[in-house]
């Protein structure tokens, strides 16, 4: 007696007429097409300024957006495991780490070229997220944050420890990389955004069908997803995974606008620069990503010269958010949508 | 694909199951299989009718037992194993996401059975791809008339529709055997209507059973033509619901003895038979009767 | 005027309303049982008289007190107890310290409170040689007797008690049902919510709710027994459609 | 070796008395206290700057240092942590992690980077065969039993049963008369007066500095979860096992492998045990 899903006949019941409105907010039917076309020509215009952005704005105005584009880009990471999943796991920036630290050297001190090297070290770190992920898959909680962040401190000491590949507990500098001969702000820029885009696109697709709707399954109602087939271990597991994966993306190009790591630099402060990125601009949302790193960059640059200010405005946006906006910035211009975002994500989570 | 089943193997059969969580027996040697369309599992608060059917659906292993799925034995079978063998099921309180579409819900019915490489096939291509499926569930939702909520969230649904929703998400991997955790708590006469009218020409229409736990009497009556009484873990009556109904066993479960206010007699013969042993009950895993009120809707 | 008075009361949670109307009032010295189906919102109210949920329409009096927004440690200073349903044992406390936390609100010194904690052992004997022991140890019959003795110890005026028969055998049940009418005799008004038809036979009066409203109160001894049956079997026009027979209006 | 382990019982007994605020406001409110260290840190601050500026002896300025702490706790607790404690572990996690920063920018803000020394009362050292112990490492060790023999009796005491209680049940002991707020409140101010001894001892016998707190949250959790949540005598134990075989590791392997070890302790223990260990894991709702 096999399952048979008869898709045949459900499709001749709906006649597929006016219902046929596939998933995507709202995008049933004829005035759509007219939004979908000035939103490709935004998109076009906003390419067009991208491209010519560098000739624009001066170097380090430049630094500062490659650094929003990155910052964002390592939020998706933390959208996906956190606001999507409903994992509390805070060994992101370490996963930044493996990406900076790997990149360098597989390009540096192997010659391997540096894509090559960067899609590997994301890789090498998706195994590590998925090594963290077995544990992980079976704590709830705060227990799992405290696993993740014990992770995290393990591999920054073993950042210390290999010290000929990551120059031990001094750091080493990076290896800058000029793209087709650009200068390196603009090889970053470019490179930034086409990393950006492609890791926007995927995980914006990933997110709205099945992969997505499964992640949000084991966060709102773990309970209820061996009912329907769905493996909770598996999919947080895969969460991980591309979690960690994009943070080594982010991290191999953060080496190169630092120029210069060490191990500290994975460690604590960044960690909370990343949870203000994600709560501040909206954990569930990859726009929350773009807007929490715009306000992460922005602030840091405010406070500049008033570093000890810095912190206090971090700490600050972090509590408020938590209390008083729970579905970040974001929710604020959909509040149609809001509230429930954190809350969704606080219930399973707690429970 | 249709008519009710008389056929030998009853498509569940449970036999003499037995659960207990520490020293608390929550089910001592239950026979329970189901031939008819729709059956119904009634008994008071804690008779264990909730870990019954956590038992089947995978989520509880028993201590002692078999549980067979059309003659498979599923006998401690993990959740996805059994979710993937035909069987849905439903939840006292919904377990939908809030945040996402009606329509998004119902189509992780099918999303759980789908392989990880269907999965990014369908993110990968832009059109085409998911339209099966996505048909299908707004075909399920159209049935249960919820197609003008379709693309709401569903966070934004009355109780009442969500628990259509969660059935419409059963239903809509077309399981053999969906079990329903008491569909009618906290609903409204006309909410109830919406679900069991439909679900009721859907049962005909397709090769399926339900099985139903159910505090309101009259839609188990109305719906069943086979009812088990669970109490204290055991069963206790099985037949037509008018036989359940008139049995004496299951009046004194449910209201404690033969109730005439004159010679009210609190039953002695009862206590020789439950014995003193089996007070014990199954508070964290059973049913609380105060309509879906765990604040997570 | 009654101990207890309430009129008109909704309630619910988030969105889903329960209670669409429940009007019930206990005067001193009384045991009122409210009957009814599950689901129909019995335990809702005890929640909503005591404060765990918030009231939606309608007011809760308590000698002469109406609640509006008071906690429930805040109610239950006025000497309102509530055996909560799933009884509220807690586990990772032993039996003693669970009674002794009963004694939270005594205000009259140790002396008065031993007394108390005795006369619920006497009450209670399968309690008494098991105070050190985790109240997880107990059985579900035992754990009902610690829930009920526990709500003395704090000397209520007005107990409330959600399904006192709930999983219990039907030899402990008529026990502790004549307890209860012990306990009245001596002073101690209760407000009972069951399905067992003992709650009858010791009650002056019954309410039976259905749908969230309060559709019968009558005299406990006037209840018609087959009219209960049929309407906790799922009739529902047995009830709605019974003539009441109400006799005082308090 | 000797030497070796006394000083590790003298940092695993810090680990252990942050240890033990964690677990008495997890007990009460469910709530993992990522502020814990710096939560005592503050008062250290404010304890240094009282003999500091005022010449206020040790034996002033501690009690008054941690009456600062409880009432610094309490206005925490009352604004940012009850608004939120109907949510879960996410957002409390989040809340107190924002605390800390917070806190630690605070600090920085008001004192500065540069490490400073709390004149401890008494100083210098004995010695009992051949191996020195200075008078430090015994108040540390001594009043991290001391706290952790004193909370076990209060744990027995009316308002140590109210707050097992409300940790277990949020409704049934408000129904019997429990008042919610209170419990809250006195676990706060409790756990921060041990937070505040913790940091005065362990920063008086090192050095005090804006960034003493950061390291040893995740110690403190490590003891704890080493301890299994629920317990005392657990957290205590762990703390006092975590000082020790970090230190021990860190004399024989190298210094690098102290903070190492600790890590891989929890990582262990959760791996192996996730659940074993926990005295508060939840049954699964279903």
């Amino acid at each position: 007696m096999a399952v048979d899903i008869d898709a045949s006949t459900a499709s001749k019941e709906t006649g597929s007429g006016k219902k046929a409105g596939g998933l995507s907010r709202g995008s049933a039917g004829g005035p759509i097409t007219a939004v979908r076309a000035a939103q490709l020509a935004g998109g076009l215009a906003l390419l067009a300024l991208a491209i010519v952005l560098p000739n624009l704005i001066n170097p380090y105005r430049m630094f500062l957006a490659t650094l929003i584009v990155v910052f964002a880009t390592a939020g998706v990471g933390l959208v996906v495991i956190m606001g999507w999943t409903g994992q509390i796991a805070l060994a992101h920036v370490a996963f930044m780490g493996i990406g900076a630290y790997g990149t360098n050297w597989l390009f540096s001190d192997l010659g391997i070229p540096w894509l090559v090297s960067l899609i590997l070290s994301a890789f090498a770190a998706a195994v590590v997220g998925v090594l963290i992920g077995f544990p992980a898959a079976r704590l709830r909680g705060f227990y799992l944050a405290i696993a993740t962040l014990a992770f995290a401190e393990l591999i920054v000491r073993f950042f210390v420890e290999v010290d000929t590949i990551t120059g031990g507990i001094a750091g080493k500098p990076i290896e800058i990389i000029q793209l087709f001969g650009l200068a390196p702000d603009r090889s970053h820029w470019y490179i930034a955004l086409m990393m950006a885009a492609v890791v926007f696109i995927a995980t914006d697709r990933l997110g709205r069908t099945a992969f997505g709707r499964c992640l949000r399954m084991v966060r709102d109602a773990e309970i209820a997803t061996g009912s329907l087939g769905i493996s909770a271990t598996q999919y947080k597991l895969l969460a991980f995974a591309l979690s960690a994966f994009i943070a080594a993306l982010a991290g191999g190009l953060f080496g190169q606008l630092l120029t210069y790591v060490s191990p500290d630099t994975f460690h604590t402060a960044l960690l909370i620069q990343f949870l203000v990125v994600v709560f501040v601009g909206g954990i569930t949302r990859l726009s929350g990503a773009i807007i929490g790193a715009i306000f992460v960059v922005v602030s840091r640059e405010l406070f500049q010269d008033v570093g000890d200010w810095q912190r206090l405005v971090y700490g600050i946006s972090l509590v408020l958010a938590v209390r008083f906006l729970p579905g970040g910035l974001t929710s604020l211009w959909s509040t149609l949508r809001s509230a429930r975002s954190l809350r969704g994500v606080t219930q399973e989570a707690g429970a | 694909m249709s008519s009710p089943q008389t056929t030998a193997t009853p498509v569940l059969d449970v036999r003499d199951v037995a659960v207990s969580f520490g020293g608390n027996h929550v089910l001592t040697g239950v026979d329970f299989d189901v031939t008819h369309p729709f059956t119904g599992l009634i008994g008071p608060n804690g008779a264990g009718k909730t870990t019954l059917f956590n038992v089947v659906s995978g989520y509880v292993a028993p201590s002692a037992g078999t549980v067979s799925l059309a003659g498979r034995d599923i006998t401690g079978a993990a959740q996805t194993v059994v979710g993937r063998s035909g069987v849905g099921r439903t939840f006292q309180t919904p377990k939908l996401i809030g945040d996402i579409t009606v329509l998004e819900n119902v189509l992780l019915g099918i999303d759980g059975r789908s392989s990880l490489l269907d999965q990014a096939r369908e993110a990968i291509s832009l059109r085409g791809r998911g339209r099966a499926n996505i048909d299908r569930a707004l075909s399920v939702i159209d049935t249960f008339s919820l197609g003008d909520a379709a693309h709401l969230d569903a966070g934004s649904l009355p109780l009442g529709s969500q628990k259509i929703v969660e059935v419409c998400r059963a239903l809509v991997s077309d399981p053999h055997l969906l079990l329903l955790d008491e569909p009618a708590a906290g609903l409204g006469v006309d909410d109830v209507e919406r679900l069991v009218d439909p679900l009721k020409t859907w049962v005909t229409e397709h090769d399926m059973v339900v099985v139903i736990i159910e505090h309101d009497l009259e839609l188990v009556n109305d719906l069943c033509d086979d009812v088990a009484v669970l109490h204290l873990g055991r069963i206790i009556a099985r037949g037509t619901p008018q036989h359940c109904m008139s049995d004496p066993d299951v009046i004194e479960a449910y209201v404690g003895v033969d109730i005439d206010p004159e010679q009210i007699d609190l039953g002695e013969t009862a206590a020789a038979a439950a014995g003193d042993g089996h007070d014990s009950e199954g508070r964290h895993h059973s049913d609380h009767g105060s309509g879906g009120h765990d604040g997570n809707a | 005027m009654a101990m207890l008075e309430i009129n008109g009361l909704e309630a619910g949670y988030g969105r889903v309303q329960v209670l669409r109307g429940i009007d019930l009032a206990v005067n001193e010295g009384e045991i009122v049982s409210v009957l009814g189906a599950n689901g129909v919102g019995k335990t809702t109210t005890l929640r909503a008289i005591s404060g765990v949920i918030p009231t939606w329409k309608g007011t809760v009096a308590f000698d002469g007190t109406t609640f509006t927004n008071e906690v429930p440690e805040k109610r239950a200073s006025y000497g309102l107890g509530h055996v909560p349903e799933g009884r509220g044992i807690l586990t990772t406390l032993s039996v003693g310290q669970n009674l002794e936390l009963g004694a939270t609100l005594r205000k009259d010194g140790a002396k008065a409170v031993k007394a108390d904690h005795d006369r619920v052992l006497t009450l209670f004997e399968p309690l008494a040689g098991r105070l050190d022991e985790p109240a997880s140890q107990l059985s579900g019959g035992q754990q009902q007797m610690l829930a009920v003795g526990r709500a003395l110890i704090g000397r209520p005026r007005l107990l409330m008690i959600d399904e006192l028969s709930f999983g219990l055998a039907p030899l402990l049940v008529k026990e502790l049902f004549t307890m209860i009418g012990d306990l009245r005799d001596e002073g101690t008004t209760f407000l009972l919510i069951e399905q067992h038809a003992g709650a009858v036979a010791i009650s002056d009066r019954v309410y039976v709710v259905s749908g969230g409203r309060t559709v019968l109160e009558s005299a406990a001894d006037e209840i018609d027994s087959d009219q209960l049956v049929r309407s906790y079997l799922g009739d529902h026009d047995a009830t709605l459609t019974a003539n009441p027979s109400p006799t005082e209006t308090t | 070796m000797v030497q070796q382990v006394i000083a590790g019982l003298q940092a695993g007994s810090t680990y252990a008395m942050l240890a033990l605020a964690v677990v008495l406001i997890l007990k009460a409110t469910d709530v993992p206290n990522f502020a814990t260290a710096d939560m005592g840190l503050v008062p250290t601050f404010v304890l240094w700057q009282l003999m500091d500026s005022f010449g206020l002896s040790y034996w002033i300025a501690l009690p008054a240092a941690i009456i600062f702490g409880m009432g610094l706790a309490l206005v925490i607790e009352r604004i940012a942590i009850r608004p939120i404690l109907a949510e879960s572990h996410f957002a409390t996690v989040l809340m107190t992690i924002g605390i800390f920063v917070v806190l630690s920018a605070v600090i920085q803000l008001i004192w500065g980077s540069e490490p400073r020394r709390i004149e401890a009362p008494i100083s210098g050292n004995f010695q009992i065969g051949g191996n020195f112990v200075t008078y430090d490492q015994l108040a540390t060790i001594g009043l991290g039993a001391l706290l952790t023999f004193a909370l076990l009796r209060f744990f027995k005491s009316p308002w140590g049963i109210r707050m097992q209680a409300i940790a277990e049940d949020r409704v049934t002991p408000r129904l019997l008369g429990v008042r919610v707020d209170r419990v809250f409140s006195i676990s706060w101010a409790l756990a921060a007066a041990i937070s505040t001894l913790a940091m005065t001892l362990h920063t008086q016998s090192t050095v005090l500095t804006d960034t003493a707190g950061a390291p040893l949250i995740l110690k403190a959790f490590v003891a704890a979860t080493m301890g299994g949540f629920g317990s005392i005598l657990g957290a205590f134990l762990g703390g006092l096992a975590l000082g020790v075989i970090a230190n021990l590791a860190g004399f024989y392997i190298g210094t690098g492998s102290r903070a190492a070890v600790a890590m891989i302790f929890v990582v262990v223990i959760l791996m192996a045990k996730p659940e074993g260990l926990f005295s508060k894991a939840r049954p699964r709702e279903v």
